[in-house]
């Protein structure tokens, strides 16, 4: 695959990350096979379909088909109030409804103007950090999952995620489907005894990570399986968007939280972990560090967080009509950057309305990754890379 | 040396099999039909329509028929037809109200926010998870027999926040009695006034 | 980071020739946007993602805007003087004016390296039937990859130079773009009984024995 | 063997008779001419029964052992039919133990689907031929003292020749059912069979080298008796045996298609593999035939490593030899289902890789190791010390070597930080 247009671009089409890959067939060396891995596949995580071509086992072209999961959410969108959007966008990525929620409020309190009272910013760090935690303890016990363990990790990870889960219900009502965030503030306020157990939760949290990483983090196995497998080049990943833990795997500091400082994430203390080689291993441990993160940005958001009303008494819930005009909100989401872009035109319902999915440009580089290494491999740097078919289709 | 992290591995897994036999850190699975997790304050499945007398459901709802939760609802499930004539309503000020109220439970996708909008608490969300119906067409769409739930079913799923309801609704209607008294007494000092201050076209005695 | 006036005077001198214009917002959020011609949009992308001061190596987002053809109605008052010499009277008049449809591409440029942005420009079609051509910036930014595919897909802009220009999300078969304005919905993709009228008049016309309560295509396929 | 039997009868305990007694009673009510058959047909008879009881509960105990590493509880709902219909209501589900007998009904009344465009034939012998391969190997497993269905010299070698036919059948079902994912699952096994005979060979080899016999029966009674009586003389025991025994079980893993080394199933990579396109009693089949495999591989292992039917200490001898055959294969299967618990995949390049780099030439150092005890077999007091120390030295140095050079490359990493 090469660029059409004559460019120099700093090597954006990146050449094969994996050995060299044979191109041509022969007597020796047979046809190739075309496999079409999904859309009903274990592994695709949804309904993700890779048209790959195989020497052997060895991956020499992969085409990513998507779109079975499309339902164009942002027709849907287009077509109602800005307030009836918001359960729809707990549907984008369902693992992490609550970062999803603010980073939709973020980019229409943007649009129109719209203030955010203090407790309120400190409940939505302190529920996007628990839904970090969420999706990657669900990704790395996915990631495990492909890599051909018996669901131990994954079962490990989503009893822990089921106790998060539980408490997102305590508050929001639902376990996965918040629909939590609104414009200018949130939804229900977290009783003394709901911060107490999250905080105690997050307390404990580590404990879990440490027994996590002792029974795998140095498995030989796994070093064998992820390490130097779907290196990513730093200046490619830029090139091609890719935001995110993948992205900082590959050594590239560019967090949200840090460069948009978006909410109140200026007043909270914590370090982006940065990985070397870029390959699977490193994307597998950004998510474990991030998680270690997380937990102290928790540690201090609940002992920081302030009473206060948790909805700007400006906020119009009924016949919200922001003024002409458009934004772009954005978000580090678990997955990557996740941006919501709104145009309005003064009417109740959104003009545009566009999701900037981190799952779906975080595929640019799949088949790049995946060159020269085997379908195994392959599976496995899909989980590493993190999608969530709700997102990627929309 | 190589080896010693499978062998940790092992250990790890070991120590949670032993741990699920004691630990209720580890086991956190519930039984479900026999068990059951408590559901939270918030929890929500479906909608409801509150009345207020169980004996009467459907002439006592507090709906009114205004049409905000069918406009808002995100995925369009509910249907509402507005009747032609007026009834009083809790306050005891005439109101419309619903003939037809349906909810697809096959469509909705229980968000909330027909709560959260209805401007006359009547709309609410239930706790009832399990269900289930033979038809997925009829059997999921429920009427408005099948939504009306009493108040008294109300405050048993949301004690603390039908409470509220159940105050501030008592204050508009205070307010509203106060209100009607006010201007009843406005209304007949108005008419005394009138007839005191109108010279009489008729005698006295005709009055 | 340089105001986008500055961005603009410095890209006019750069290119001269080109057509650039500023397009504010008059939102609160005040994103203004860059707006470029067609020709020059594939070399000043280039520019802005190599130029040492901006360095917008990363492309964050990539939207098309349907604006379909719409009769602008303008009222201007206009002082007619009285023919019979009186004091000229001010009589409102209304133009009519049709502002042709056009599509629109919207990019948002970040820089990572020096963590600033964002730029937003905006690339304009000339119509929406038959000019729905401009230059793709993939070659550029390799994010722009699925999200002008996306386009391409719902909008119906085609992105001249990509490299793989094909239906993202619809399958390749289909014939309209689904996010236009003017899109009509295939009268059976939704032929469920619903309580709702409009719905069910659909099915109904799609399926003319429909009776609620039965799936449709039951019906359907009972039918000899 | 029942002349034999009969002839050792009168100075064993009953129970360990009482299988054999059970046999020949019945054998002679039966004309003469056809005893020499059902004397055999009783044999066959009596492995199905045993193996296939134990094939099932191996099924729920799997899933229930698992469910447990993983926090779970494993299937415990299906109950007993029976018990609805007693008076009183007998809630108790038995723990959920009449699961694989719900499941074989499942099983069969399922919808039996053959691709059109499959080798019919060969897709429907592929899953009678694994189950017929992997039962084949039973003959030759001493169960007991005085239970070994076929006795022969070279039972070790009809042992591997069986054995790995089972391999070529997962070939036949991943190539007749044309499916891509079961053709690459039909190469990943022979590429896997290839890798995995020789070091499974290999490892049993020095036992045989020390016992001096492929017989099985022989194998399993030279490793009776016990040092300062404590200390059973089984293979294990000694620095080569363990050696072998470790590398006989991940061989074991690799040959019986057990995770680590599910390559051809690799139900997250290929779909199901060879079974993708097999439903219904056929994949039943597979997965008994799966089960039966691992059970004859762990038989093995019991018997050239871990002492057969002995029994581990002198004063629980009154306990029936096939008990503690049993009571060791249930150990046995425990531990690899732990192991699958725990374990990830190996990629089909790194298992063979592991195949000819580590394993196959610590199996040659290993064979040369049990040279080495067997020639100092007369070394007593400080020199059994030096003979244990040299021996252990043949085991750890090459391991540790082979093993770096193996994991070369892979380490644990540090990161770094951003703080802005």
């Amino acid at each position: 695959m090469s660029p059409a247009a004559p460019t120099q671009a700093p090597a954006p089409f990146g050449a094969p990350s994996g050995p060299t890959v044979r191109t041509v067939t022969d007597a020796f060396h047979g046809d190739l096979l075309e496999v079409s891995m999904g859309p009903q596949h274990p592994s695709t995580h949804g309904v993700f379909r890779m048209d790959v071509t195989l020497d052997g086992e060895v991956i020499v072209k992969l085409k990513p088909v998507f779109g079975y999961l499309h339902r164009n959410h942002e027709k849907i969108a287009e077509n109602t109030s800005y307030l009836a959007s918001m359960p729809y966008t707990d549907r984008l990525d369902y693992l992490c409804s609550m970062s999803t929620n603010w980073a939709y409020a973020l980019a229409v309190e943007k649009l129109a103007g719209q203030a955010v009272p203090d407790r309120a910013q400190y409940l939505r760090i302190i529920l996007a950090e628990l839904t970090r935690i969420v999706n990657h303890a669900c990704l790395v016990g996915f990631l495990f999952n492909d890599l051909g363990t018996s669901f131990t990790p994954l079962l490990y990870a989503f009893r822990e995620r089921e106790k998060i889960i539980d408490l997102f219900e305590a508050l929001s009502g639902s376990r996965m489907m918040c629909n939590y965030q609104r414009f200018g503030g949130c939804r229900i306020d977290p009783s003394p005894e709901w911060l107490a157990a999250a905080s105690r939760l997050v307390d404990n949290f580590p404990r879990f990570l440490d027994e996590y990483e002792r029974m795998l983090t140095g498995n030989e196995i796994l070093l064998a399986r992820t390490q130097g497998v779907g290196r990513l080049k730093a200046a490619n990943a830029i090139n091609a968007g890719i935001t995110g833990p993948v992205l900082r795997a590959a050594g590239v500091n560019y967090d949200l939280r840090k460069v948009d400082a978006y909410g109140f994430y200026s007043r909270f203390d914590f370090r982006v972990p940065l990985g070397e080689h870029g390959d699977t291993y490193d994307r597998y441990m950004m998510r474990i560090l991030e998680m270690r993160e997380s937990v102290k940005i928790l540690q201090q958001a609940f002992r920081d967080l302030p009473t206060g009303p948790i909805m700007d008494p400006k906020a119009k819930i009924r016949g919200f009509r922001p003024k002409a005009g458009e934004a772009y909100g954005r978000l580090e989401s678990p997955k990557g950057e996740l941006g919501f872009y709104l145009l309005s035109d003064g009417t109740p319902n959104p003009y545009r309305y566009r999701v900037r999915p981190p799952s779906l440009i975080n595929l640019t580089l799949l088949e790049e990754m995946c060159l020269g290494h085997t379908v195994a491999d392959a599976v496995v740097i899909l989980g590493s890379i993190d999608i969530v078919l709700g997102e990627v289709d929309r | 040396m190589l080896g010693s992290g499978i062998l940790k591995g092992l250990a790890v897994t070991a120590k949670n099999f032993a741990g699920s036999f004691y630990d209720p850190e580890r086991m956190a699975t519930v039984q479900y039909p026999e068990e059951r997790a408590p559901l939270g304050e918030h929890y929500r499945s479906f909608p409801l329509l509150v009345c207020e007398n169980a004996a009467d459901p459907l002439g006592t709802l507090r709906c009114v028929a205004c049409t905000i939760c069918e406009k808002e609802c995100p995925p369009q499930c509910i249907y509402i037809e507005k009747s032609k004539d007026k009834k009083p309503d809790a306050t005891g000020k005439p109101q419309l109200y619903p003939v037809i109220f349906t909810i697809d439970t096959a469509v909705c996708m229980g968000c909330g926010i027909c709560a959260e909008l209805c401007p006359f608490d009547s709309i609410k969300m239930d706790k009832v998870f399990e269900v289930t119906a033979t038809n997925r067409f009829t059997g999921l769409l429920l009427e408005r027999d099948q939504l009306a739930k009493s108040n008294a079913y109300y405050h048993s799923i949301r004690p603390a926040e039908a409470a509220e309801v159940d105050a501030r609704l008592a204050a508009e209607r205070l307010a509203a009695e106060e209100k009607a008294k006010a201007a009843a007494l406005a209304k007949a000092a108005a008419a005394a006034a009138k007839a005191a201050a109108a010279p009489p076209t008729t005698p006295p005695s005709a009055a | 980071m340089e105001s986008l006036e500055q961005i603009r005077d410095r890209l006019l001198a750069r290119f001269p020739g080109a057509t650039i214009t500023l397009v504010p917002n008059p939102g609160p959020a005040a994103e203004h946007t860059i707006s470029l011609d067609n020709a020059h949009a594939f070399e000043i992308a280039r520019f802005l993602r190599d130029d040492p001061a901006l360095q917008l190596d990363y492309c964050s987002n990539v939207t098309g805007i349907d604006w379909p053809e719409k009769e602008i109605v303008e009222t201007k008052k206009v002082s007619v003087a009285d023919p019979a010499g009186g004091p000229a009277k001010v009589v409102e008049e209304k133009t009519k004016r049709i502002e042709p449809g056009r599509l629109e591409a919207v990019y948002h440029l970040y820089s990572m390296a020096l963590r600033h942005g964002p730029v937003i420009i905006r690339l304009r079609t000339g119509n929406r039937s038959d000019q729905v051509t401009v230059p793709s910036l993939t070659p550029v930014w390799r994010s722009c990859d699925f999200q002008e595919r996306e386009i391409f897909d719902l909008f119906g802009i085609v992105f001249e130079g990509h490299p793989n220009l094909r239906r993202l999300l619809m399958w390749g078969d289909f014939k309209d773009h689904p996010m236009r304005k003017d899109y009509v919905e295939p009268d059976d993709y939704e032929w469920e009984p619903t309580p709702h009228a409009e719905v069910l008049e659909r099915a109904q016309a799609h399926y003319p024995s429909v009776t609620p309560g039965v799936s449709a295509p039951a019906q359907v396929e009972a039918k000899p | 063997m029942s002349a034999y039997a009969m002839a050792v009868a009168g100075s064993e305990p009953f129970l360990e008779r009482a299988p054999l007694l059970l046999r020949d009673a019945f054998v002679q009510l039966l004309p003469a001419p056809t005893q020499w058959l059902v004397h055999h047909l009783i044999t066959i008879v009596a492995i199905l029964a045993v193996f296939g009881l134990f094939f099932a509960f191996t099924t729920i105990a799997e899933r229930k052992l698992l469910g447990r590493l993983q926090n779970r509880r494993g299937p415990n709902r299906t109950g007993v039919p029976q018990f609805s219909i007693l008076p009183w209501r007998f809630k108790h589900t038995l723990f959920g133990l009449s699961q694989p007998f719900a499941d074989a009904v499942k099983a069969l009344t399922k919808e039996d689907i053959v691709p059109a465009a499959a080798d019919k034939l060969l897709h429907f012998l592929a899953p009678v031929l694994v189950v017929a391969f992997s039962l084949l190997t039973f003959a030759v497993l001493p169960f007991g003292r005085n239970l070994i269905p076929v006795e022969l010299d070279s039972a070790l070698l009809y042992f591997f020749a069986a054995g790995s036919a089972t391999e070529l059948t997962i070939f036949m079902a991943g190539w007749a059912s044309r499916n891509k994912y079961s053709l690459l699952a039909a190469m990943r096994a022979l590429a896997q069979v290839i890798s995995y005979e020789l070091p499974l060979m290999l490892s049993v080899v020095p036992v045989v080298l020390v016992a001096g016999s492929l017989s099985t029966r022989e194998i399993a009674l030279a490793q009776g008796g016990w040092t300062f009586g404590i200390i059973p003389h089984w293979n294990v025991f000694t620095p080569w045996g363990f050696a072998g025994f470790l590398l006989f079980l991940v061989a074991a893993l690799a040959e019986s298609n057990r995770s680590p080394f599910d390559l051809p199933e690799a139900e997250s990579e290929l779909v199901a593999g060879h079974l993708t396109e097999y439903s219904g009693f056929k994949y039943a089949l597979f997965f008994m035939a799966e089960y039966f495999g691992l059970t004859a591989l762990s038989g093995l292992g019991i018997t050239i490593f871990l002492g057969g039917w002995q029994a581990p200490v002198p004063f629980l001898g009154f306990v029936p030899s096939y008990a503690w055959f049993m009571l060791k294969l249930v150990g046995m299967i425990g531990f690899f289902i732990w192991v699958r618990g725990t374990l990830l995949r190996l990629r089909i390049d790194q298992l063979t890789r592991l195949a000819w780099q580590f394993i196959v030439p610590l199996a040659l150092i290993n064979l040369l190791n049990a040279a080495f005890w067997s020639l100092t077999r007369d070394w007593t007091g400080a020199l059994q010390l030096v003979r244990w120390v040299i021996s252990a030295a043949i085991v750890v140095g090459p391991f540790v070597l082979l093993g770096r050079k193996l994991n070369a490359g892979r380490a644990p990493r540090t990161y770094r930080y951003a703080t802005s």
